[in-house]
């Protein structure tokens, strides 16, 4: 645990509540830090059911986004032409703007939890995809030379050298997924859904419940790095020895 | 029966263009090259830095088709398949996330042989080649050397009847270096494999080879097909010979 | 002098509702009063906030909205109704055969995810004798009623008369629809209402007079002269169907004022109507003090 | 040019051309690419104003975000208790829902540019910053030693060495900037604006245009595939020198 | 007067958990070593591989400062602050993106020199050391012996009078060895600067220092440290003579 990070974040928050106190800012317009955690412990229940809704349909997303991201990232730094073919299409699937292409989603694929995970999905399935594919492109060319003559076949070269050579791209692209699957989930929600921490906004948001937003917001923070963490830590065995004396190659 | 032949192989790599922009030109690197290596037969090259010994043995392994010429390995033409090899390059690559015994392993991991027995076997080489206390160190923990030599078991560890060495011994000393070569004309001797061995060292060429082959400075070719006629097996004593010392002078004749 | 600098925030995106704003852009009313009004389009936040703060000075919102707003201490007042009766109700295509709050029965119901959405459905059912826990209710957010309709995700959704209706009409799809106004007066609310802060009743009258005045120019022009009114707004807003404009035009130009002695006028016991079934059904803690909630100061 | 995934690009095309008219599906639920096309040149001034005004806020917030993250993941690679501090709060503006702070934004900063350009500012901003400094971070360490048996100050090795070496990183940042530069434009003005394609959009989506509203999607889409040309045209030009020879390391 | 002192230096590594997993186990490399150079000595260190040589290497350049004893350079406690000093890596650590004459230039571009003179000056040294054709190339396309030979005229151009050389001519052939042992012998005369140079081999040792410093394996420590008594300059005809082989028995005696 490093305090450095938890310390300055508390600093910040005292300054927020110092400055909202003394410039007597309105709730709705910046609550303060207080009024927050009063809102948190006082909705508690009515969130936590709305938590459970939007954490089953991030993990569902980020499960099938970790599964098929890393197959299709796989399958880009492993087919050259599969790589050229679809790289500039996945690419274009992130320009465009999904707020947008979220309530067609809804038409599409109807109101169950099917549009949210496709939300998650269009939101994670990148970062994990491509960070694969570039570091499985990336090669010493030395080492597959070696490993050729030793009579490896692709696959194998793939399996023995680049797939663990790739892995930490592959995992600071499963962080960046972390990081966004929650608010994928919650995007999906806010367009169109009957539970979820998407809704709860939406309706805390209409109601001039800044502060309950804010609390709904915190949520949403603390768990997408409870998942960070999460993801750092899987890393971290992952990747002890691929890393270990600092260097890979 | 000749193994490998080579016959007017020339190279050209394609260097990018010089800082001043002009146009991409061509290096020759090898110029007609012309050898025979027979079964069971331990050929040095020998030749000044850079004049294309490591691209010829690159060549040999398959890797690089790119070139002027033939070269016939147990009667394959190189340019259209290849023909397994135990190939050591100059730099150790070894995969910097395994440990020492798990880079020996790759041969046999590849192969899909029983990586336990594979062990077993590799267990005592390690103590051999004095790194049996390193066999779970990574290789940013391992001196020079020690890389070297495990680079050298992982080679003797692959398949293939033909040893291409690209100066295994360059960063050992005296005393490692000589229990290296004893070590190696012992596997020579009882798996009467081909080796094609290139070194700086000319009395490491001599002491080992039945024939030296020295080339010439870029464009390389070869100057010198040395027989060395000293008898199997050999020993030391014969470095302090005046036949040894005329291999000697003719080589370093036709080197320079 | 210099004009003074004004915002005026939409509800959502630009449609009949503020014609009368973009005439009296257009015609210059403004500008006479000394105003240079900007006009912008938020998101479905709305501009409740951003009127409150001061962020601007004028918006569009609805009664229900000002409502919760002052429950919650936001100091925003209603000075005027663009409409006088709620045109706003419940829409289903023709072969879902949805004619009244009976038919809700078996029925999807696609809203925004408002929870008075499904208090108002469950108070109409009750009250013409159906069961409200046979209705299911949804929300598709921003996805439209045509869209949402006719790929079957839902059958009936809550839409404004003038302009899904006139869409409907448009585009040849015959719907029922169900005039919320109609059905119980405590519904006859307003939407939309052009709101203001407290803080620029108190401290900046007479620019909200001056605003007003040319307000009302603006949809006096737009209810004698629905025509021209249509072509000025499609001239501003261009981006919006031309056609739709039009029809959605000729359709509001007697509703505007409809049976009210002047335009923009509010009741107070229609205020006061709503605002007790918000309470009773738990959507504000504490009623509202409804006399602050809208003045009639600026439209008499 | 590679024209694999134009041909790709336009089998789609076809097969949702031929998919549309086929099963006769309705515009307002999917309009056919040739509708698009035509609703495109159609309202082709119209876009153009809009799309010039989103143009502007995109460049100004991504030049923004360009300066400052370049200069704040230098600072994060440089300065070890620096990222320890402020990391672990960018992953977090990161895991905030933007969709719902973007309003307040508004209320914070006013109705100008400057809310637009603090949203592309959120987007873009954090793959520069953390890119960068990852690439800084990872060092060969002998030549590091070797830099500072030298004689020169951690300055000099990271302006010779660590700059030169994270520059494919940064690039890679920076690419994922010109991703998303557009679409956060576009966020943006959809929360609240007078002009810019987000506008143009809600106001197409409500007249039930769905066809105008996909002109506005492929205009997002191809202004943002420009970028992301420009930025790897210019990240060859840079980096030709650094990744020739394959290797990097 | 001594610009090296060293005293009973001992060295550890804390080596990672072995695969099994046990505890963290330190690893000593060097045991009570001591030594001292005088000013313009030039002196050699040989050993086994793996005994530590590289190591100490790294501590006289003032990298590693964990170990147990003192080193004293010019007065100056190495533990506490730098001298400068030429250092050579055993691996060539040459920057990929850069050209050959880019990477030699380092030194100058550090200390803030002018390129274009430094250029001027390098240039006719590049001659010396058969790259000249090669100045704009980069390392990837460049032999091992031309990497090691860059990396050798770049650490020749750092500041510093003392050299500390790991096996500078490891990866060359004996002619171009030949070359570089005469270039450096001239530098060293030239410039009368300090060397410490590690290598392997002991012909060469002999013909170039004025002391070998003989290493045991790992643990190292020093067991001999012998003064070659030939005059300067040398040349290579006392490799055949019996004191240099003299000198090459006591040495061999006391690596094996
Ligand atoms: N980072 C490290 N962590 C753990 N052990 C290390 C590390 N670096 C070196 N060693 C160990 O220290 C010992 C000495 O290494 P060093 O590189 O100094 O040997 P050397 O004398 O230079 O050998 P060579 O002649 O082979 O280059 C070796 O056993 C090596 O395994
Ligand atoms: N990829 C490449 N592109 C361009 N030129 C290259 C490339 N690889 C090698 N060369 C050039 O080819 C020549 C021969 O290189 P090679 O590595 O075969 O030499 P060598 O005989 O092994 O030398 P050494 O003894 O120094 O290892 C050199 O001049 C080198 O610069
Ligand atoms: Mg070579
Ligand atoms: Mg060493």
């Amino acid at each position: 645990m490093d305090w450095l990070p938890v310390g300055f974040s508390l600093a910040i928050l005292v300054t927020w509540y110092v400055v909202v106190t003394w410039h007597d800012v309105p709730e709705f317009i910046l609550p303060s830090p207080v009024k927050v955690i009063e809102e948190l412990i006082g909705s508690w229940d009515l969130l936590l059911e709305h938590t459970l809704v939007t954490i089953s349909e991030a993990f569902l997303g980020l499960f099938i986004s970790i599964v098929l991201g890393t197959a299709i990232g796989f399958a880009m730094g492993y087919f050259e032409t599969f790589r050229r073919m679809v790289y500039p299409l996945f690419v274009m699937t992130q320009t465009v703007p999904l707020f947008v292409l979220a309530p067609l989603f809804i038409l599409w694929f109807g109101f169950g939890i099917l549009p949210k995970i496709v939300v998650v999905f269009m939101v994670c399935f990148f970062p994990i995809a491509v960070t694969f594919a570039q570091g499985l492109v990336q090669s010493d060319s030395g080492m597959d030379d070696l490993l050729s003559v030793m009579g490896a076949t692709r696959w194998k070269i793939f399996r023995i050298s680049r797939i663990p050579q790739a892995l930490p791209h592959l995992f600071s692209g499963l962080k960046i997924a972390a990081t966004y699957g929650i608010v994928g989930a919650v995007l999906a929600e806010w367009v169109g859904a009957q539970k979820g921490l998407g809704v709860f906004m939406t309706r805390a948001m209409k109601s001039f419940r800044t502060g309950v937003l804010f609390a709904d917001v915190l949520i949403i923070v603390l768990l997408s790095m409870l998942l960070y963490k999460a993801v750092e830590w899987v890393e971290r065995i992952v990747c002890r020895n691929i890393t270990n004396g600092g260097k890979i190659t | 029966m000749e193994q490998i032949v080579a016959e007017n192989v020339s190279k050209y790599y394609t260097v990018p263009p010089e800082k001043g922009g002009r146009n991409h030109e061509r290096l020759q690197v090898l110029t007609n090259v012309s050898f025979r290596v027979e079964r069971n037969e331990f050929v040095s090259i020998l030749g000044p830095s850079g004049c294309g010994k490591s691209t010829l043995l690159r060549m040999l392994a398959g890797l690089d088709r790119d070139y002027e010429g033939t070269i016939r390995m147990e009667d394959v033409d190189l340019k259209k398949n290849r023909v397994p090899v135990c190939y050591m390059l100059q730099k150790d690559h070894l995969l910097p996330w395994r440990t020492l015994m798990e880079n020996v392993l790759l041969p046999a991991e590849i192969e899909g042989a029983d990586l336990k027995k594979e062990a077993e076997a590799v267990r005592p080489m390690l103590r051999e080649f004095g790194l049996e206390e390193f066999e779970n160190y990574r290789p940013h923990a391992l001196s020079g050397g020690m890389r070297q030599r495990a680079a050298l078991l992982r080679t003797y560890r692959m398949r293939g009847d033909i040893m291409l060495l690209d100066e295994p011994f360059g960063a050992l000393d005296e005393i490692t270096r000589m229990q290296m070569q004893d070590w190696l004309l012992d596997v020579w001797g009882k798996h009467r494999k081909t080796v094609v061995f290139v070194t700086h060292n000319i009395e490491e060429a001599i002491l080992l080879s039945d024939r030296v082959l020295v080339m010439s400075p870029r464009p390389g070719t070869i100057v010198k097909d040395i027989r060395i006629d000293f008898q199997r097996p050999r020993n030391r004593d014969m470095l302090l010979g005046s036949q040894f010392l005329g291999y000697k002078k003719d080589i370093l004749a036709s080197l320079g | 002098g210099k004009a003074q600098k004004v915002t005026f925030v939409l509800d959502w995106t630009p449609n009949t509702n503020h014609t009368g704003v973009y005439v009296a852009v257009e015609k210059g009313y403004y500008a006479e009063e000394g105003l240079d009004v900007t006009i912008i389009q938020p998101s479905d936040m709305g501009a409740d906030a951003m009127v409150a703060s001061g962020a601007a000075q004028f918006g569009v919102s609805y009664q229900e909205s000002v409502t919760f707003a002052r429950a919650e201490n936001v100091p925003l007042v209603s000075i005027a109704a663009v409409i006088q009766h709620n045109s706003s109700g419940f829409g289903a295509l023709k072969e879902k055969n949805i004619r009244s709050p009976k038919d809700f029965e078996g029925k999807k119901y696609g809203g925004w995810g408002s929870p008075v959405e499904e208090a108002t459905i469950k108070y109409l059912m009750e009250k013409a004798g159906a069961d409200p826990s046979k209705v299911e209710i949804l929300s598709v957010g921003t996805a439209d009623f045509f869209q949402a309709s006719s790929s079957g995700q839902i059958d009936f959704a809550w839409i404004f008369e003038g302009w899904d209706g006139v869409a409907a009409k448009l585009k040849g799809i015959e719907i029922d629809y169900i005039d919320l106004g109609k059905t119980d007066p405590v519904f006859d609310y307003y939407t939309p209402v052009i709101v203001t802060s407290e803080d620029m009743i108190q401290n900046n009258g007479k620019m909200v007079e001056a605003f007003m005045r040319a307000t009302i120019k603006g949809y006096l022009y737009a209810i004698e002269h629905p025509e021209e009114a249509a072509e000025i707004f499609i001239k501003a807003v261009p981006e919006a169907d031309p056609e739709l404009i039009r029809e959605s035009q000729k359709f509001l130009a007697d509703r505007y004022q409809d049976d009210a002695p002047y335009w923009g006028i509010q009741k107070k016991e229609v205020w006061q109507r709503y605002n007790d079934w918000l309470y009773e059904n738990g959507f504000i803690s504490e009623p509202i003090d409804v006399e602050k909630a809208f003045t009639n100061k600026f439209v008499e």
